[in-house]
C-alpha cells in the first residue's frame, strides 16, 4: 500500500515535471511572437535603432531562440531563474516578496473560506429551500455576478472611504516589515478573495451535503439514534468535503494566478500585477518565472488535494484488506 | 502658504504612478513619473526650473558666455558634499556629461546636449569648467535644468545612488516603495521633511482612495474627472499645475495621406478644440493653436489667430486633395490622461467631415517597437518651446513623429538657439510658431494641466509648469 | 411485555395520500413477525415506522400507535425518539454495504451508538461490549479487524456487524429489513439461524421483512402479507403457508419456483399498482375471483381458525393445489453444438477470475450457470458476448472462432449472440423511448428505417407481451418487469441464435420473475438457445436443460439439470442445495 | 379491466412532453428565463429607444443624471443611457457564444475521455492539466497582444479557457453513464462510438451540463469583463457593457450610473442564467431520480 502511494506520487511528479517543461516551452515560444522587446522598452521612444540593436546583443536577445531557452532552462536547475532586465535585478530577488505577499493573502483567505464554506454549506443543505438558504444563495449569486473590480471597490467604499473608515483602502506593504505584522492592510484584499471563494465553495459543499444526506448510511445513522451533531459533523461532512477539497485546490491555484484585478484596486504588491507588467514590458524572465510558479502551484495544490482526498476516502472494495 | 515658515520633521508619503523599473539612475531611465520623482530627490542639476518656468542656479554658481555664445564658463558652488562626504567638483561634471553622452549606453538626456563634446570640456580648476561648443548656444544654462541632466559624482553606482541631492537613499523595493531620508548636509539647507516614502500605485482609483483614506499625503495622479471629489473634501486639496504638457496629434508629413498639407490642415479644421479640452481634460487645460509652447515667456504671446472648427472648409480641402471620405488608422497609447480620449473625440468629430478614424489603442511595447514610424497618432511632450522644437520638430530628432523637415523652420531654430539676445530670440520663436501653425505636422489641440492631490497638512506645494512640484520635494513640509 | 401496533398508517407529507394504511399487529417477546410483500408494497415503510421514522416527504398518520415495552413511541418528542432508537428498538438495514458509512472504521461505527443516549457507557465498556457482541455474531474482535473500513469486509460480515449493532443495547424490538437479500445462500442461512437464536436467547421481539416467502417461512412465527400498503392476510406462519386464504397470497406462492421439480410457473396477471388505495379491494384488478362486491373494500376478518385474518370477501379455504403441470425435459440431440467454449481463462488485470472453463451449448436449449456471488458467472457471460475481452482460450460460434472484443467481431456474431442485463433499470436509455431504442437496434442490423422498422418492433414487443402503446414511452414509465421484457425484445429483434441472460430476474419480484421465465420458455420452443446465469437454484430447476455449477472461477459440476439437482456429484453442489431454502412444507 | 387499460391508469404523468411541461411549470426556470429574456430583449431592442447615438459626444464627462441625460454622462461626455441601451448586444452574444464553445469543447473532450478510457483518457486529461496549469490570463494577454482584440478571438479565448474544468465535470458525469448497461449493449452490437456518445451518453448528462451552463455563463461574462479591465477587451468607442464598466470605473464614486447600469444588467443576466440552469437541473434531476426508483 505504502509502496503504491509512493509510486503514485512519483508518477505524478514525473508527469508534472514534463508538464512544467511544456508550459515553459510554450510560453517561451509565445512570447517570441509578441511585437516589441525588452530592449526597446528600456530605451524608450527616443532611442535610435542602433542603440536598440546594441542593447539587444548585450542582453543575448539575438541568440537563437532554442539556445536562449535552454540557457534559461539550464539556469533553473542551479536555482537561477534569470534576470529581470526591467528591474535590473535577478528575478528571484525581484519577485520574492511579491510571491510571499500573494501566497500569504490567498492562504489567509482560504483558511477562512474553507471552514466557513463548510459550515455555510452544511447549514444551507440542512435548511434547503428555506429562507436562509435562499438568502445565502441570492447573496452568493450577486457577489458572483459582480465583476471582481466592482466588488472590491464597493468594499473600499464601505470600509475605507465613504461609509466607514475602519480599514486602510490600500494594501501598502512596507517591504522592510514582515507581511504578517501588517495585517490590517491585508484585510480588504483577503475579504474580497474570501467572498469570491466562499460563494463558490459553499455551493459545492451544499450540493455535496445534500447528496450525502440522502444516502442510506445517513438514514441508518439516524436510525441508530445518533445525535444530529454527530450525524452532520462525523458522518456527513467528511464525505461531503471531498469534492470541495478538489475545488478548493483549483480555487487556490486560480487565486494565486488570477488576482490581478484585486491587486490593482488595492495596490497590492503581488505577482498578478507583476505578471501583467512583465508581459507589457516584455520582461521575459519574469513572465517565465511567474507562469511557472502559477503552474507549479496548480500542480502541487492538486496533488495535495488528491492526497488529502485519499486520506479522507476509505479504500475502495477489494483495495487493501 | 509661502509666507509660513516651514516646520521641520515628519514623513511624507506620496503615491506615484506605478512603474516596474528598478532604476534609480537619473540618466538610464524609462522616465516614468515614479522614476523621476525618485532621482530628482537624490540628485541636483547645474540649474533647475522654477515654478514660473524660468531657470534657477543649483550646483552652478554662475554661467558666463563669450560673445557669440560658443564658449561657456561654469563656476560650481564650493563646499557641496555628496552623501558620502566627498566634495562635488568639476571632474564630476565632466564624468556626468560623458556618462550621458556615452554612445554605448544610451540615455534619455543625450539628445538634449548633443551639441556638447565632452572632450571639449576644459577643467580650469576644481570648481570651474569651460564648455567649448561647435555652434553658438544662447540658452546654455537653461538646458541644464532638464530633469534628465542631473549631476552625479564619479563612479556613480545606481544600486547605491550617492549624489548631492536633498535626500539620501534608504531603501528601494522595485515597483513597490522607495524610502529616502533628509540629507542633513545639504548645501542649500536641510530639507524640512525627515523622510520621504514613495509608494507605487498603478491604479488611479487606488491612489485617490489612498489619499482619501489617509494612507498617503500626496497623490501624484488625480484624473481630471475626479478633481471635484477631492475639492469637495475639506481635508483635501488639488494642486492645479499649468503644465507645459501638450498632447500633439501627429501626422506624418512624408507619406500618404498627410504629406499633402491640405489634408493636415483639414484635420486641424476638423478638431473642435474647445470640446476636446472640455471633455478629454475636463476643462483642465488650455486650447492649442497647432503650435508648441503653452507659454513662451518672457516673449509675447502669439498673434496668430486661433484656429477654429470649420467642417466645410475641411471638406473642401479634402476634396481638393482628392481625399474625401478619408479612412485612416490612428495609433494611441495610454501615456498620460487625455491622450486616448482626444483621439476618440477627434474620431467622433471627424465623422461630420466624412473622415473615418479608426483609433487603435496600443500597449507600450508594440507602440515603441515601431516608434516613431506611425503614420497618425498621438504623443505627449512636456517642456519649454525650444527644447521641444529641438527634440521633436527637427529632422532626425528623436520625437519627430511627424517626420517634419521644413528648411525655413530648421534655420530659424538654429538662429534661436544661437541667439543671445532675448528680443531677437522672441522674434524668431514667433516666426517658428507661425510656420508650425501654417504647415506643421502636429495638430496641437490643447495643453493639459497636471493635477496633484494633497492633504491639508502638506505645505510648500506650488504649481509648476515645466516640471512637477514633486520633482522638488525639498520644498515640501508637513504642518 | 410485547410490541403492539395499532392502526399504523404512513402517508405522503403534502397530499396526505396514504402509502400504508391500518396496519395492526402484536409481537410477543422472543417471537418473530414476518412481513412479506412485493416491491413497493410498503414493507420498509412499516419497518421504519417502528422506530418512529418516516422517510423524507412522508409522515406517520395521526391515530397510529406503536407501543414497545409499554412505551408509545409515536407520542414522544423528537429527542426522546432519538434516544430510544438503538436502545429500545433497533434496525438492521437491507443493504449494509450502503448503510455503513464508508469513511468510518467499523470500531467507530460499532461504538458510537453505545456511548451516547440513554444508558450510555464509557469507551472502555463499550469496546468490551463490542467484542462480546462480535463473538456473538461469529466475527473476530481483533484490533486489526475493528480498524477496517466497511469496504474491507465481505457482505455477509457486514450484515453480521449490522446485527451486532442492533442487539448491542439489548433492545426490545429489532427490525430486520431484508437482511439477507443479496447474500449468498450459505451466508443467508447462517444469518437466519443467528437471528432466531438471538431472539430466543434475549427474548427480543423481531420484525423480519422480506420479499422471499421461503426465507420468512423459516424464521417467522407470524406472517403479515402486504399488498400496496394494505395488510391482505395475517396468520400464524405454518397456518398461512398451509392454508393461504387470500387470492394474492395464493398467487404469490404459485409463482415461486421450486428446486424439487421442474414446473411451470404461474404469474399474476397485470402489475402492481403502487399507492392506489381507491376504495375497493386493493387486489381486485388482478384477482381471478374479483366480482362487483370487490369495489367495496373488505375488512380484515377471521377466516378459518382464530387469528388467521384475511382481507377478502371470498377467502379460499383449503391448501394450495401445489402441482401445476410438471414439464418433461428433453435430452439434447447430439448435434454439433451451437456455441463451444474451450479452455477459457479470464482475468481482470492480474487477477485471474475464470480458470479453464469448458462448455457446449446446443441449439434450442437452456444452459444455466449457477454459483455464488463472485464465482465468475458474469465474467463468463460477458466474455461470451465480448464485453469482457481479457481472456484466452476458445469460444466458437458454429465452429467460427470469436474475437475476444465485441467491437472486433463481425456483424453476424454481434447479431447472433445477444445479452440481457441483470439490472432492468440500467439496460434501457432513460432518455429514449422504448420504441426508439429498439428501432435503432433493428435499423443498425437490418438497415430498415421508418414504418417498416416500427411495425417490426411492435410485433416483437407483442411477442414479449408488451402492448404496442408502450412504443412511445420512456423507460421510467415502465415497471421493472416490463423493462426487462423490453430488454428481451431488444435482444429478439436482432433474430439472435443465443441470448445470454445474466441474472435477469434477480431484481424482480417472484410474480414478475414467473412471467419472464415463462416468456423465455416460450421463446426456446421457437428454437432460441439460452445461457441463463443465476444464483437461484429454483429458477435453474424450472427452466434449465443443462447446468454448470461454478465455484471460484471453476466449473465444479456439469450435467443435465435433473441429474445435478437430484443427484449432485460435487460437494459444492450438495452444499449449495443444502443451503437453498424451500418453502416449509405444509 | 384489461391489462392495457390498467397500466394506462396507473402510470405517472407522461414523460416526453412532460419534461417540457415540467420545465415550464418550474418557478425557477420561469424566473430565470424571464430575467435572461429581459436582458436579451434589452440588448436587442435597446438601440431603438436610445435618445442619442452610442458614440455621440453630448455633454461634459461624468455629468450626473438630469433631464437630458437620464443616467448622466460617461467619461467622454456621452449619454450613459444611450450607450447602455446600445451596449448589450456584443456582451450578450459574446458571452453566450463563449459559453457554447466552452461547453461544446468540454462535452466533446469530457465524454471522449470517459468513454474511450485508457490512453485517450490520459491524453485528454493531461492536455486539460496543461491548459489549467497555464494561467489563462497569460494566454489571453499573449493572444490579444499578437492578434488584437477581435471579438471572435475574445470569444474563442474565453471559450477555450473555460472548457477544461467543464471537461472534468462532464467526464465525471459521463463516467457513471458509460458503465451503464444500455451503453454496453450498444457497444456489444457494434454501434459506432460517435453515435453512442451522441445518442446514449450525451442525453444522460444533461443535468450536470445544464448546471455548467449557468456557471460558465457567469464566468464567461466575468472573464470578458476582466479582459476589459486589463484593456484587452472590446475597444472604445464601441458601446459595450463590459467596456462601459471599465471606461467609467474611476468615477464609481462620482457618477456611479455609468458603471452600475451595465453592472446591474450583467448581474441580472448571469443570475437569471444561473437560476434558469439550476431550475432545469432540478427538474431533470427529479426526473432522473424517479427513473432510478
Ligand atoms: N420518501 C418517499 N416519498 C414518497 N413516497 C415514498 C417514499 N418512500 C417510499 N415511497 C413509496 O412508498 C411505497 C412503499 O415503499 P417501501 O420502500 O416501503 O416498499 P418496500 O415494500 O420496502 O419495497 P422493496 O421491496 O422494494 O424494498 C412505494 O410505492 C414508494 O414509491
Ligand atoms: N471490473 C472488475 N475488475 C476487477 N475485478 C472484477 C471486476 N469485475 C468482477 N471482478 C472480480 O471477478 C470475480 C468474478 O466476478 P463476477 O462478477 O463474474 O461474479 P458473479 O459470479 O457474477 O457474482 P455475482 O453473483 O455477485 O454477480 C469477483 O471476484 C470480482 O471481484
Ligand atoms: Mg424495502
Ligand atoms: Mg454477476
Amino acid at each position: 500500500m505504502k509502496n503504491g502511494k509512493m509510486a503514485w506520487l512519483a508518477r505524478r511528479m514525473a508527469i508534472s515535471a514534463v508538464l512544467l517543461v511544456l508550459v515553459s516551452a510554450l510560453i517561451f515560444a509565445a512570447t517570441q511572437a509578441l511585437p516589441g522587446d525588452v530592449a526597446a522598452m528600456i530605451l524608450g521612444t527616443d532611442a535610435t535603432p542602433d542603440q536598440v540593436a546594441a542593447l539587444r546583443t548585450q542582453m543575448h536577445l539575438n541568440d537563437p531562440i532554442i539556445a536562449q531557452y535552454f540557457s534559461w532552462l539550464g539556469g533553473i536547475f542551479v536555482g537561477n531563474f534569470g534576470y529581470s532586465h526591467i528591474a535590473g535585478l535577478p528575478v528571484a530577488s525581484f519577485i520574492g516578496t511579491r510571491v510571499k505577499n500573494t501566497f500569504v493573502v490567498v492562504t489567509i483567505s482560504m483558511l477562512f473560506a474553507l471552514p466557513f464554506s463548510m459550515l455555510l454549506g452544511l447549514i444551507t443543505a440542512l435548511y434547503k429551500d428555506r429562507w436562509f438558504d435562499r438568502f445565502v444563495l441570492a447573496f452568493s449569486l450577486s457577489v458572483n455576478a459582480l465583476p471582481e473590480f466592482v466588488l472590491a471597490v464597493l468594499l473600499v467604499i464601505l470600509f475605507s472611504t465613504n461609509v466607514l473608515h475602519i480599514l486602510p483602502a490600500l494594501s501598502i506593504l512596507s517591504p522592510g516589515l514582515a507581511i504578517t505584522s501588517q495585517l490590517p492592510s491585508l484585510v480588504l484584499p483577503c475579504l474580497t478573495l474570501f467572498l469570491l471563494q466562499i460563494t463558490y465553495l459553499y455551493r459545492l459543499i451544499r450540493s455535496a451535503v445534500i447528496d450525502v444526506l440522502s444516502t442510506e448510511y445517513i438514514q441508518f445513522a439516524e436510525l441508530k439514534g445518533l445525535s444530529l451533531r454527530r450525524i452532520l459533523f462525523r458522518h456527513a461532512l467528511p464525505n461531503a468535503a471531498v469534492p470541495a477539497l478538489q475545488a478548493a485546490a483549483t480555487v487556490f491555484a486560480v487565486c494565486v494566478g488570477g488576482v490581478v484585478v484585486i491587486e490593482y484596486v488595492f495596490a497590492f504588491p503581488g505577482i498578478g500585477t507583476a505578471l501583467t507588467d512583465a508581459v507589457g514590458n516584455r520582461d521575459l524572465a519574469v513572465v517565465q518565472f511567474i507562469v511557472l510558479l502559477i503552474a507549479t502551484t496548480f500542480i502541487v495544490s492538486n496533488i495535495v488535494a488528491d492526497m488529502v482526498t485519499a486520506l479522507l476516502t476509505p479504500p475502495g472494495r477489494g483495495e487493501g484488506q | 502658504a509661502q509666507s509660513e515658515t516651514p516646520k521641520q520633521g515628519g514623513t511624507l508619503r506620496v503615491a506615484v504612478p506605478g512603474s516596474a523599473t528598478g532604476s534609480l539612475d537619473p540618466h538610464r531611465t524609462q522616465g516614468f513619473v515614479a522614476d523621476i520623482v525618485r532621482f530628482t530627490s537624490l540628485t541636483d542639476g547645474l540649474t533647475e526650473y522654477l515654478p514660473d518656468s524660468t531657470v534657477g542656479l543649483v550646483l552652478a554658481e554662475s554661467f558666463t558666455a563669450n560673445s557669440d555664445a560658443t564658449e561657456w564658463t561654469v563656476k560650481l558652488h564650493k563646499g557641496v558634499k555628496t552623501h558620502d562626504g566627498n566634495e562635488f567638483v568639476a571632474d564630476d561634471v565632466i564624468y556626468t556629461v560623458e556618462r550621458i553622452l556615452d554612445p554605448k549606453n544610451p540615455t534619455k538626456g543625450s539628445s538634449l546636449i548633443g551639441f556638447v563634446d565632452p572632450k571639449a570640456i576644459e577643467k580650469v580648476d576644481d570648481h570651474t569648467l569651460v564648455f567649448k561648443l561647435k555652434k553658438p548656444y544662447g540658452l546654455f544654462p537653461n538646458v541644464w535644468a532638464n530633469r534628465y541632466l542631473r549631476m552625479v559624482p564619479r563612479n556613480f553606482d545606481p544600486a547605491k545612488p550617492i549624489a548631492t541631492g536633498p535626500f539620501k537613499f534608504v531603501s528601494f523595493a522595485v515597483g513597490q516603495e522607495s524610502v529616502f531620508e533628509a540629507n542633513e548636509q545639504y548645501f542649500r539647507g536641510r530639507p524640512p521633511l525627515d523622510k520621504v516614502v514613495l509608494i507605487n500605485v498603478g491604479e488611479e482609483v487606488a491612489s485617490i482612495n489612498a489619499l482619501r483614506g489617509g494612507q498617503v499625503d500626496i497623490s501624484y495622479t488625480i484624473p481630471y474627472t475626479q478633481a471635484k471629489v477631492i475639492e469637495a473634501d475639506p481635508g483635501l486639496h488639488i494642486l492645479n499645475n499649468p503644465s507645459t504638457m501638450s498632447i500633439p496629434i501627429y501626422m506624418r508629413t512624408d507619406i500618404e495621406p498627410f504629406n499633402d498639407v491640405r489634408v493636415r490642415k483639414a484635420m486641424m479644421l476638423i478638431a473642435d478644440r474647445e470640446q476636446m479640452v472640455k471633455v478629454a481634460l475636463s476643462g483642465y487645460g488650455l486650447v492649442g493653436n497647432d503650435m508648441n509652447g503653452r507659454t513662451v515667456t518672457p516673449c509675447a504671446t502669439s498673434a496668430v489667430p486661433q484656429r477654429k472648427q470649420d467642417i466645410e472648409e475641411a471638406k473642401r480641402l479634402l476634396a481638393e486633395a482628392g481625399k474625401s471620405g478619408l479612412k485612416v488608422d490612428m495609433i494611441a497609447y495610454r501615456g498620460t490622461a487625455g491622450m486616448v480620449e482626444c483621439c476618440q473625440i477627434l474620431a467622433e468629430q471627424a465623422k461630420k467631415a466624412g473622415v473615418t478614424i479608426n483609433v487603435k489603442i496600443l500597449e507600450m511595447a508594440p507602440f515603441i517597437a515601431n516608434y516613431p514610424q506611425w503614420t497618425f497618432g498621438v504623443d505627449f511632450l512636456s517642456d519649454l518651446y525650444l527644447p521641444v522644437a529641438t527634440r521633436s520638430l527637427l529632422p532626425g530628432s528623436p520625437f519627430n513623429t511627424a517626420h517634419w523637415d521644413d528648411k525655413e523652420f530648421n534655420a530659424l531654430q538654429e538662429k534661436a538657439m544661437a541667439s543671445t539676445d532675448e528680443g531677437e530670440r522672441c522674434d524668431t520663436i514667433a516666426k517658428m510658431r507661425a510656420i508650425e501653425n501654417e504647415r506643421g505636422g502636429n495638430l496641437i489641440w490643447g495643453f493639459a494641466n497636471v493635477l496633484n492631490g494633497y492633504r491639508d497638512n502638506v505645505k510648500g506645494l506650488v504649481p509648476y509648469s515645466v516640471d512637477s512640484p514633486l520633482y522638488y520635494v525639498r520644498n515640501i513640509w508637513l504642518a | 411485555m410485547s410490541v403492539f401496533v395499532d392502526n399504523l398508517g404512513i402517508e405522503l407529507a403534502g397530499s396526505g395520500k396514504p402509502i400504508v394504511k391500518g396496519v395492526s399487529f402484536e409481537i410477543k417477546p422472543g417471537k418473530v413477525l414476518g412481513i412479506v410483500g412485493e416491491s413497493g408494497s410498503g414493507k420498509t415503510t412499516v419497518a421504519l415506522a417502528m422506530l418512529g421514522y418516516a422517510r423524507n416527504g412522508t409522515c406517520i398518520s395521526k391515530g397510529s400507535r406503536v407501543e414497545i415495552d409499554g412505551k408509545d413511541i409515536l407520542s414522544q418528542t423528537a429527542t426522546e425518539i432519538r434516544s430510544m432508537r438503538g436502545k429500545l428498538v433497533s434496525y438492521v438495514p437491507q443493504d449494509p454495504n450502503a448503510s455503513l458509512n464508508p469513511a468510518l472504521t467499523l470500531r467507530e461505527q460499532l461504538v458510537e451508538g453505545l456511548v451516547t443516549g440513554r444508558n450510555k457507557m464509557n469507551r472502555a465498556e463499550a469496546l468490551e461490549r463490542v467484542s462480546s457482541l462480535l463473538a456473538e455474531v461469529g466475527l473476530p474482535s481483533t484490533r486489526e479487524f475493528l480498524e477496517r473500513y466497511p469496504t474491507q469486509v465481505s457482505g455477509g460480515q457486514l450484515q453480521r456487524i449490522a446485527i451486532a449493532m442492533a442487539i448491542a443495547a439489548h433492545p426490545r424490538l429489532i427490525v430486520l429489513d431484508e437482511p439477507t437479500t443479496g447474500l449468498d445462500v450459505s451466508v443467508q442461512n447462517d444469518v437466519l439461524r443467528m437471528v432466531s437464536r438471538l431472539c430466543t436467547q434475549y427474548q427480543i421481539s423481531a420484525i423480519y421483512v422480506s420479499h422471499d416467502l421461503a426465507v420468512v417461512s423459516h424464521v417467522a412465527h407470524h406472517v403479515l402479507v402486504l399488498y400496496t400498503g394494505r395488510v391482505v392476510e395475517y396468520a400464524e406462519c405454518r397456518d398461512l403457508f398451509a392454508r393461504p386464504s387470500h387470492p394474492y397470497t395464493r398467487a404469490l406462492l404459485q409463482a415461486i419456483p421450486s428446486i424439487r421439480e421442474r414446473r411451470e410457473l404461474r404469474s399474476i396477471p397485470g402489475t402492481v399498482e403502487a399507492n392506489r388505495m381507491t376504495g375497493g379491494c386493493v387486489f381486485r384488478a388482478r384477482c381471478l375471483f374479483a366480482r362487483a362486491k370487490c369495489e367495496i373494500e373488505p375488512d380484515l376478518s377471521e377466516s378459518g381458525p382464530a387469528d388467521h385474518l384475511v382481507r377478502c370477501h371470498w377467502p379460499i379455504q383449503g391448501p394450495l393445489e401445489r402441482l401445476l403441470s410438471v414439464i418433461e425435459r428433453e435430452d439434447a440431440a447430439a448435434a454439433q453444438p451451437l456455441l463451444q467454449i474451450v479452455g477459457l481463462n479470464a482475468s481482470y488485470g492480474r487477477h485471474a477470475v475464470l480458470h479453464d472453463v469448458n462448455l457446449d451449448l446446443h441449439p434450442g436449449r437452456c444452459f444455466a450457470v449457477v454459483g455464488e456471488s463472485g464465482s465468475g458467472k458474469s465474467t463468463l457471460s460477458r466474455s461470451i458476448v465480448g464485453l469482457h475481452s481479457q481472456w484466452d482460450g476458445k469460444i466458437e460460434l458454429q465452429g467460427r472462432r470469436l474475437e475476444p472484443n465485441c467491437r472486433r467481431r463481425d456483424r453476424g456474431s454481434q447479431q447472433s449472440i445477444q445479452y440481457v442485463f441483470q439490472n432492468p433499470y440500467g439496460s434501457l436509455n432513460p432518455r429514449r423511448t422504448i420504441g426508439d431504442s429498439i428501432v435503432s437496434v433493428y435499423s443498425h442490423f437490418f438497415g430498415v428505417h421508418g414504418n417498416n422498422a416500427q411495425r417490426r418492433v411492435k410485433e416483437t414487443l407483442g411477442r414479449v407481451g408488451i402492448p404496442s402503446s408502450y412504443f412511445d414511452r420512456f423507460p421510467n414509465e415502465l415497471s421493472g418487469g416490463e423493462k426487462q421484457r423490453c430488454a428481451i425484445a431488444r435482444a429478439l429483434i436482432c433474430s439472435p441464435q443465443i441470448v445470454v441472460c445474466d441474472e435477469i430476474t434477480s431484481a424482480l419480484d417472484v410474480s414478475v420473475q414467473a412471467t419472464i421465465i415463462e416468456l423465455l420458455r416460450g421463446l426456446m420452443r421457437d428454437g432460441l438457445s439460452l445461457i441463463f446465469v443465476t444464483h437461484d437454484l429454483g429458477v435453474v430447476r424450472s427452466i434449465a436443460d443443462d447446468v454448470a455449477v461454478m465455484n471460484a472461477g471453476r466449473l465444479v459440476e456439469l450435467g443435465n439439470s435433473d441429474q445435478v439437482m437430484l443427484a449432485p456429484r460435487a460437494d459444492y453442489t450438495r452444499h449449495l442445495l443444502a443451503n437453498s431454502l424451500e418453502l416449509v412444507d405444509a | 379491466m384489461t391489462e392495457r387499460q390498467l397500466t394506462m391508469t396507473m402510470l405517472p404523468e407522461k414523460h416526453a412532453s412532460s419534461l417540457v411541461l415540467r420545465l415550464v411549470g418550474s418557478t425557477r426556470v420561469r424566473i430565470g428565463f424571464m430575467l435572461m429574456l429581459a436582458v436579451v430583449a434589452l440588448a436587442i431592442a435597446g438601440p431603438f429607444f436610445a435618445p442619442y447615438g452610442p458614440t455621440e459626444l453630448v455633454g461634459v464627462p461624468f455629468d450626473i443624471p438630469q433631464r437630458d441625460f437620464l443616467l448622466g454622462t460617461d467619461t467622454l461626455g456621452r449619454d450613459v443611457l444611450s450607450r447602455f441601451l446600445w451596449g448589450g448586444r456584443s456582451l450578450v452574444w459574446m458571452s453566450l457564444a463563449a459559453t457554447a464553445i466552452a461547453l461544446t469543447l468540454a462535452t466533446t473532450l469530457g465524454m471522449s475521455a470517459a468513454y474511450f478510457k485508457g490512453r485517450v483518457d490520459d491524453a485528454i486529461m493531461r492536455l486539460i492539466d496543461l491548459k489549467l496549469a497555464f494561467p489563462s490570463i497569460v494566454v489571453a494577454l499573449l493572444f490579444v497582444t499578437m492578434f488584437g482584440s477581435g471579438k471572435l478571438l475574445l470569444v474563442l479565448l474565453v471559450g477555450i479557457s473555460l472548457a477544461p474544468t467543464g471537461a472534468r465535470v462532464v467526464r465525471g458525469a459521463a463516467l457513471s453513464v458509460v458503465g451503464r448497461e444500455f451503453v454496453q449493449h450498444a457497444q456489444a452490437i457494434g454501434v459506432p462510438s460517435y453515435r453512442i456518445l451522441l445518442r446514449d451518453v450525451l442525453p444522460n448528462i444533461t443535468s450536470p451540463l445544464l448546471v455548467e451552463v449557468g456557471l460558465r455563463l457567469m464566468w464567461a461574462i466575468s472573464a470578458l469583463a476582466g479582459l476589459n479591465f486589463l484593456g484587452y477587451g472590446i475597444q472604445s468607442p464601441e458601446a459595450d457593457w463590459g467596456l462601459m464598466i471599465n471606461e467609467n470605473r474611476n468615477a464609481l464614486s462620482i457618477q456611479p450610473w455609468a458603471v452600475l447600469a451595465p453592472v446591474a444588467a450583467i448581474a441580472i443576466f448571469t443570475i437569471g442564467g444561473n437560476i434558469f440552469a439550476e431550475g432545469i437541473a432540478r427538474v431533470v434531476g427529479r426526473t432522473d431520480k424517479e427513473e432510478a426508483q
